[in-house]
């Protein structure tokens, strides 16, 4: 065993311990640990979105290259103080339309593409299959999809027969839902393993666990 | 009224413009599209000064209730020297704000991430239990599925197979469904965020 | 040595065919070259040579292999004009074909790739539409319960019997994402509901903007059920941007504050099951709500109710009470309906053997 | 017993954690090296390789990056040791700019342990820009692509690539990585040149290529950390046979053993709380 000697490490060591102790139940060090994450991490997002997202995309070109295009987002930006003045706090929105339309607008047609088009012509029947396994199990998974979608179908009772298949696509649901739980446990195992291995092996020094 | 209609006018201009530069591949329709990027991003950065705003005032309300007082000036403190060493020293690897995000910010984070492991255990130990049609089904394939990741798995010999199976034809159809009917609501919703039908965002 | 000459003479007449790429922004080219019959394994490498007009500047833009014979040039531009020409190294020969005839690439206006997306995306709009304005002449449309919905307002009845609060995560995301849009929404209504029992709501949030919208929409909702005077500063507020800073947060604080009742509506990621899990070992009621698909297996097994994708968008127009919204879940029912039958019938026509994409699928 | 299972299913959730952290801990201090019987999937890669005729040549893409590492890079190491204790030549390559110095880093594993030598036993050629380009070249000209090794050396002047042209000379193609470039290698070298080609990903890619399996446009797959320590103990094997006695870490089979216990312990506690839970109903 050779205990880490480096400063760095213990604060790392100690803080990550500060975390687990709250499993056992919320006391002091975790309200430090949890504080002092919540302050770290603000001011590090400050830092960053000023050097990562403010500095290139604003200040740069307008400040720097004089692109008098970016006065407007820039005046945009700038209406988001108005919230501290009561008279003026409804300006306020229009940053934020700006940032609706334009988020909404770009993605109207990706949606499309993306989440009805791939997924609905990959579940389309393809004749010819080479073997009937694959054959089977495009069935099923042609069944499955539509099942789903049918429980999803809101305007009509799910009664009868609706009913049934919509029944169907829960039997669906919940299979998919039990196999994305059982096959996540192992990534979420792997992280806590990452972090024994940090507090017995680089800040213990046990070297068998590395 | 005006402080309604011009928001609405901003999201309808700017929403139907970006959806429709999207089958136009011609340059001016591809370099508006590159300055709406950066129009975003650069609003968006801006908006995190509310988030300091309404951060500092969350604390220092706090700092006047003993019970919190020393946690919050804590977080103040950290904030604090977070953006004095950032801004004043730079962010570089080797500066002590890198520094201070590799040996605290990233174990907080990795270690609250892999409290994710115990909370996998005991939700499974309080939830998988056979009431009801739909939970057997759940604990059933969370468990074929789990007995598969693992070597002993493989010992019984049609386990690894299922494991297959339930992951590319139940697990994937699932998806496909639900996923499908996200994006109608998404496309949905947008368009009537555009048009001005959903005004909520407004406030109220 | 005969046969370096015949590939010498039959290289050097062949220029290079050159196209232009079409439905892109005049930034590509596509070159394409005839290869002597016996050219594999005599030819070595090639490079394509590209002379920009009118300047006459000549670049080389990549290098080629003999199985290949044709390259896009994505580093033109629509206002120019280019020729083409192969460098050949064959051993230690080195041969260059003609000159191709300029080309000019051309900036498209319009996608004709995309047209067919475009086409879907009108009909979308239009059934929606149509619902919306059946909906504004006032006719009545059937809509079927969400089982989850009665279970929102019974969890805010139950925190009032406790005297404990309510906390309420209107997600992770920023407001472009749908979710936190019907997030918002259903925060309204469980504001207003939870302020007519003055029972307490707390909403930390992780996203600047929808921190304002939060607030405004808690203010609000006081104000309409004529209460403005429970707005609590402290009720709302950014917690921190970290994803698990923010998860850690909410943990400490549903431990601390003993809610009776959480709230989790919007798009979550990884953090879901530590809200959530933390959230059941204080004994809460628990309602979620989430597109996140990946999410969901864990909302389902911690939470007493899961809306489950659509259906958040859904509770959201129920619980607004607005009769444009509503209208518009019918209008997505019908495009549904839509791709359901045209899944099935593409999928028949296939069994015969006919295999139709129209230009989407 | 009803009581005692009753109580069972009434465990506090602390002492879950408990059990849970000892599950975890115990087996990283000491490392139970539990046998890995390998599934389906790995041993149709195994078996493959295991079969060539010694001198045969296998190109290992390593077409990865550091954020995977964990899951891919043992894998790699796995493999690329098979080939050398089979005799046959491993050939290194990259469709990442970072791939090189990890895959590099393997191979100089493999001379430290098992004495391979560059050149004779193995060949690196490192990164080439442009996926489909690389993989097309390959079809044609191997040299076309890569003229000369990582290290400099003019292919021809390279005793162990003698003969070797194109994917006729390649017996298998494997890509190690956490994207979708495994379907690219399909697309361009399996479809276009019938190259056999195989994958090794991580657990959350592999849930997408399992179809390709079915279809069999890959001959096996490596799956996550399971797949890579089922290999990487089978090689552990081997080399303990041939009597080299210092193995280098078995990082995957660690890592995978712990895992392995904490999924019987979730496992188990599902089954404690079932029982109780049944044990309550039939009281009431």
């Amino acid at each position: 065993m050779h205990i880490s000697t480096d400063p760095w490490v213990w604060v790392a060591a100690i803080l990550t311990l500060a975390i687990f102790t709250f499993l056992y139940k919320d006391n002091p060090l975790f309200k430090f640990a949890e504080h002092l994450f919540v302050g770290v991490a603000t001011g590090y997002g400050l830092v960053i979105i000023y050097f990562n997202a403010f500095k290139p995309n604003l200040y740069q070109p307008l400040f720097v290259e004089h692109n008098l295009l970016y006065i407007i987002p820039f005046f945009f930006g700038i209406l988001y103080f108005s919230a501290a003045i009561p008279k003026f706090s409804y300006m306020m929105r229009w940053p934020i339309a700006l940032l609706l339309g334009i988020g909404s607008g770009l993605s109207i047609p990706l949606s499309f593409q993306t989440y009805i088009v791939e997924h609905t012509k990959s579940t389309i029947l393809r004749f010819p299959y080479p073997n009937t396994v694959l054959f089977i199990n495009a069935l099923i998974l042609f069944i499955g999809v539509l099942t789903v979608l049918i429980y999803f179908y809101f305007s009509y009772p799910h009664k009868g027969a609706i009913g049934t298949i919509s029944r169907i696509g829960i039997i669906f649901i919940m299979i998919g839902f039990g196999a994305s739980f059982g096959y996540t446990v192992m990534a979420r195992f792997s992280l806590l393993v990452g972090r024994i291995q940090f507090l017995l092996g680089q800040w213990l020094g046990i070297h068998t666990v590395m | 009224m005006l402080q309604r209609r011009i928001p609405l006018v901003i999201v309808f201009i700017t929403g139907v413009l970006m959806s429709i530069q999207y089958f136009i591949p011609h340059p001016i329709s591809q370099s508006a599209y590159n300055i709406a990027l950066m129009w975003f991003r650069g609003v968006s950065s801006m908006a995190y000064a509310i988030a300091v705003i309404s951060f500092v005032r969350h604390h220092s309300r706090r700092l006047k209730q003993p019970q919190n007082r020393f946690y919050s000036a804590v977080a103040l403190l950290a904030f604090l020297f977070m953006c004095i060493v950032g801004f004043g020293f730079g962010i570089e690897e080797g500066t002590i704000f890198y520094k201070m995000y590799l040996n605290v910010q990233v174990p907080l984070q990795a270690t609250t991430f892999s409290l994710l492991a115990f909370y996998m255990a005991s939700a499974a130990y309080r939830a998988f239990r056979v009431k009801g049609f739909e939970a057997t089904l759940l604990l059933i394939t969370a468990f074929i599925v789990m007995f598969g990741v693992t070597t002993i798995g493989n010992y019984i010999p049609f386990i690894p197979r299922l494991t297959e199976w339930l992951m590319a034809v139940p697990n994937l159809a699932s998806k496909r469904g639900i996923l499908i009917g996200v994006g109608l609501g998404m496309i949905s919703t947008s368009l009537k965020i555009i048009l001005g039908i959903e005004r909520n965002w407004l406030g109220g | 040595m005969i046969w370096i000459y015949l590939i010498i003479t039959l290289l050097g007449n062949a220029p290079p065919r050159v196209i232009d790429v079409p439905n892109d922004g005049g930034n590509a080219l596509m070159v394409e070259w005839q290869l002597p019959p016996d050219s594999l394994g005599k030819v070595d490498s090639m490079l394509i040579l590209r002379k920009t007009l009118p300047e006459g500047k000549v670049d080389t833009v990549a290098k080629a292999f003999t199985n290949h014979p044709e390259f896009v040039d994505e580093g033109v531009n629509y206002k120019k004009a280019y020729r083409y020409s192969i460098l050949y190294f064959i051993g230690p020969v080195q041969i260059q074909s003609k000159w191709s005839s300029p080309a000019e690439p051309v900036a498209g206006w319009i996608d004709t790739r995309k047209i067919p997306l475009f086409i879907l995306m009108m009909l979308y709009t239009t059934i929606l539409l149509v619902y919306i304005f059946t909906a504004r002449k006032g006719r009545e449309l059937y809509l079927r319960p969400i089982a989850g919905l009665e279970a929102v307002d019974e969890a805010v009845g139950r925190a009032t019997e406790m005297g404990r609060p309510i906390v309420y995560i209107p997600g992770l995301s920023t407001i472009s994402d749908v979710a936190t849009i019907a997030a918002l929404n259903i925060l309204a209504h469980i504001t207003k509901k939870a302020g007519e029992y003055e029972t307490k709501i707390i909403v930390p949030v992780r996203n600047p903007v929808v921190y304002t919208i939060a607030r405004e929409v808690i203010k609000e909702a006081y104000y309409t059920i004529g209460r403005p005077d429970l707005f609590d500063p402290g009720q709302v507020y950014f917690a921190t941007d970290s994803q698990f800073g923010y998860a850690a947060h909410v943990s400490a604080l549903m431990a601390r504050e003993k809610s009776a009742t959480n709230f989790f509506m919007g798009m979550f990621w990884a953090e879901s099951l530590i809200l959530a899990e933390t959230g059941a070992s204080t004994g809460a009621i628990q309602v979620a709500g989430t597109d996140a698909v990946t999410q969901l297996p864990f909302f389902v097994v911690t939470c007493d109710y899961t809306l489950i994708g659509e259906e958040l968008y859904a509770a959201s127009a129920y619980l607004s009470k607005e009769p444009l919204l509503t209208a518009s879940i019918k209008g997505q029912d019908q495009m549904k309906l839509l791709i359901m039958v045209a899944m099935i019938l593409l999928s028949l026509l296939s069994v015969f053997g006919v295999n139709i994409t129209l230009g989407l699928f | 017993m009803r009581d005692f299972l009753i109580k069972l299913s009434k465990i506090e959730r602390r002492y879950i954690y408990l059990a849970l952290f000892l599950a975890l801990t115990l087996p990283l201090i000491f490392p139970p090296n539990f046998p890995q019987k390998m599934s389906p999937t790995v041993k149709s890669v195994f078996e493959f390789i295991d079969t060539l005729p010694p001198g045969s040549h296998v190109l290992l893409s390593a077409d990865y990056d550091a954020s995977v590492l964990p899951e891919v890079d043992p894998m790699y190491r796995a493999v690329l040791k098979h080939c050398i204790l089979r005799g046959v030549i491993p050939i290194g390559m990259t469709l990442y700019p970072q791939g090189a110095v990890l895959a590099l880093d393997a191979f100089k594993e493999a001379e430290e342990y098992l004495g391979a030598r560059r050149d004779t036993d193995y060949v690196f050629l490192g990164y080439q820009a442009g996926y489909q380009a690389v993989i097309l070249g390959i079809g044609e000209n191997i040299r076309s692509v890569f003229p000369k090794d990582y290290f400099g050396t003019p292919i021809d002047s390279i005793p162990a690539m003698r003969g070797v042209k194109n994917y006729k000379d390649i017996a298998l193609v494997i890509s190690f990585s956490g994207s979708s470039i495994p379907i690219t290698w399909v697309i361009y070298a399996y479809s276009k040149y019938h190259q056999k080609v195989a994958a090794a990903v991580t657990a959350v890619s592999a849930a997408d290529f399992y179809p390709y399996i079915q279809t069999g446009q890959f001959v096996g797959m490596l799956a996550g950390m399971k797949g890579a320590a089922e290999y990487e103990y089978t090689v552990g094997k081997i080399m303990k046979d041939n009597g080299i006695e210092k193995l280098p870490p078995a990082k995957a089979v660690k890592g995978m053993d712990a895992n392995s216990i904490g999924h019987i312990l979730i496992m188990l506690f599902i089954i404690i709380g079932n029982l109780g839970y049944f044990a309550t109903k039939r009281r009431k």
